[in-house]
Order: C-alpha cells, then structure tokens, then sequence
C-alpha cells in the first residue's frame, strides 16, 4: 500500500511518500490512521489532531470509514485550498 | 477542458481557442485568481497531487457541462513557486447566454476553492507558512448544492 | 474606466493594464459578450448615442464602485458594423475577493443591456431589422435594485 | 431645440436630427411629442406606438414629465439594447 503525504503533513512526516503493509484487520483509512499512528513518533504526530486531515484513496476523497487494501494509494493532506 | 501546469496563460488566447467558430457563444464569462500580497509576501509556492489534481478539475468542469449548457469551458490551474501579482487559475466559461456563463464560472471557481488538491505555501519576511482554508470557502461551495 | 470604441480589444493586454503593480487584486472577473448567430446572419451593426453612451458607462462604472470595493474596473464596447463571433463589449472588474469581482461585473453586464444608449440592427439573409429589447433584461437589472 | 431620433425611430422619422422651436406651452417631453405629432404624418408615425418611445432630455433618461426649454437637447429611440 502506497501512502502519501502533502504541505504540513508531510512536513511533519518528514516524508512524502512511503510503502506500508499493515496487517489485515487494516481495513478502512480509519483503522489505517489508527496503525501508523502507533507505528512512531512522527506519524502520531501526523494524525495528533485528525479534525484538520483530509484523505483521498485511490485519488478519489475519502472518508474514514472508506476501505482500503493492498495496492490502494492513500493520500493525507490538509484541508486544500485551491483557485 | 483542463490542464494543470507551471507556466503562466494567455487569456486572450485561451478565450480565442474555446470559442472560434462557434457562432452559438453569446457570453464569455472567466476569472482569473491571482498572488495577493498584502504586506511582506515574497512569493507563493503551490503545491499540488498530482493525478488526483487532473481528475477533480475534470470531474468540476464535468460537473458544469452538467449543470449548465455550456458551449465550452476550460480550467487552467498553476502549481510551483509565483510571485505576487502572478496569476494562479483561470477559469472560463461560454454559453448562449450570459447568465449562464457568469453562473457557471463563479461555480467552477468555489468548487475549485473546496475541492482541487492544491496546498498554498507563503514565504514572507516574517517566515514561511502554509495557508489555511477558509470556512468561508466552504459556505461559498454549499450555495451551488441542489436541493431534491 | 470606460471606452467607446469602432476597434476590437486584446483581453490579457487590458487585464494588465488594469492590474500590473497593484498587489491587492486577488481576483479578476470579466465577460466578453459576442456576436451571436442562431442561423443565417451575416452581421450586426451597433448604433449609439455619442455623448450619452460615454456618460451612462461611467456613471454605471461609478456605481459599481459605489457598491463594491473594487481595484479598479474597465467597461469598452463597440458599435459599428460586427460579424458574428466578434466581440462587442468587454467588461472587467478586480477586487481583493473573488465574489466581489463576479457579482460587480455581472452587475455591469445586467446594468448595461438596460441603460446604456445602444440599438443593433441585424443583417441576415432573409432582410434586415432592430434587435427588440429584452423584458429578461429589465428583470435582470432590477434583481440588483437595492433596498431601503 | 435639438432633437435626435435613433434606431427605427430615425428610420421612421427621415431623419436623425432637427432643429425645431415649438411654442412656449411646449414644457415637456410628453408636450413636445404631441407638438411632433401634430406638425406632420412621419413625425406621427414615429409616435403612434409611444409605449415603445423611449427619451433622454440633454443625454439623460427623462420622463413623459420632464420640463425642458430652449437650448436642450431631446433624444427619442427605442428600448436600448447593450451590452
């Protein structure tokens, strides 16, 4: 699975882009937030305040309780300000 | 039509090519956004997602043809690092009417406000520091939700 | 700013015009309404009132700035003899916000079918005649009236 | 007084501009179209549907009771037409 992060987020993550495999309970990006977040220190303080992160699977926006799976593209990002 | 890139536009041109030989057109309605710089701003870098930039600006300009006859429309969304003054979108939109066209431009750019992937970073004096979105935003986006 | 004018208008050329060095525009809204052929006409001539034209443009210009806070504006139109796909008339409006700029130039559009002193007459195939106005005209002006 | 005819007007009155000078009691835009459309058929042709007949009064909107006196200038035309 495929995970991207972009402005703040990924500065606080200190990446852009990574490859995760999360166990097979990890089946929605809910629960996938919930894993990275126990992962390390800086994931949790990705998601530390979850109101103001957005996600998209499959570059499509997302909810948190949309499924993922092996081989999806899950992005987190600020709420966007585009135009 | 859309596109997403670094350079900047012709208007002129971009209006040229959308509406040429169509006599249908009545109205040309377009908008173009630009760096405000209210005070110490050094430049903007926009940051953006891209593939998923290239299916929501397709999926709002769909959206338009949807919602109104429009003869022909096109987005154009800029991404890297602008100075103040530059341009940063261009929306436009044709129709028969001009009521349309302005109707559907003012849509495409609230919807564009909400819903294209796009992340503002200003480098000022003072530091840098990445734009918040507006709840304002928001409210303008929900005024274009159909009711039924 | 207003112009009466025989000549065409470059759009990306009055849009600088209007808002090189001036870093608080944020948004620019503009229309360019065209000649529109629905079957058969081979031109339009546009007839106007010299002297009175140019004075009910700036006193509409004016007013849009009396209600919005705008950077600055720009209504040119035409009159003479126009083919279909030629502009006629070019209004243009910056503000530091983008719903100022769209609702102020569609007010300068709305305002203009119904006060400014033109007459078209179109030339097609079938004959000639006068464009008649528009009730929808007078509606979409009066939907601007303010209250109180 | 100058008076200008515009559009279908100034095809029907022959003319797109005249000189006239009516009598003193000519105090209105409304009197002076029922001056005009006594002097003579075309200027009673241009009026005979004046719900159609729009004015200005020295290039301004009038109305039927607009006062005007020698030295102004009175436009008729048609519903305009813009934009």
């Amino acid at each position: 699975m495929k995970i991207l992060y972009f402005a703040w987020l990924r500065d606080k993550a200190g990446m852009s882009e990574r490859q995760v495999s999360p166990p097979p309970g990890v089946a929605t990006v809910g629960a996938l937030i919930d894993w990275l977040t126990d992962q390390d220190e800086r994931q949790a303080a990705v998601f530390a305040d979850r109101s103001v992160v957005r996600f998209a699977v499959n570059q499509d926006f997302a909810e948190a309780d949309t499924p993922i799976g092996t081989g999806d593209e899950v992005a987190f990002f600020p709420p966007v300000t585009g135009g | 039509m859309i596109r997403v890139q670094r350079e900047g536009f012709d208007i002129g041109r971009e209006i040229a090519a959308l509406t040429v030989g169509n006599p249908r057109i009545g109205g040309i309605a377009s908008f173009v956004g630009l760096v405000r710089d209210l005070g110490g701003l050094r430049s903007m870098t926009l940051e953006h997602y891209p593939g998923m930039t290239e299916r929501q600006l397709a999926r709002i300009d769909a959206e338009a043809h949807r919602r109104w006859p429009l003869e022909a429309s096109l987005i154009v969304h800029r991404y890297g690092r602008l100075e103040p003054g530059e341009p940063i979108v261009l929306t436009i939109t044709a129709s028969a009417h001009r009521q349309t066209a302005f109707d559907s431009c003012n849509f495409l750019m609230d919807w564009l406000k909400t819903e294209a992937p796009f992340w503002k970073r200003e480098e000022a004096a003072s530091g840098e520091h990445w734009v918040a979105a507006h709840a304002d935003d928001d409210a303008a986006r929900d005024r274009w939700q159909e009711t039924g």
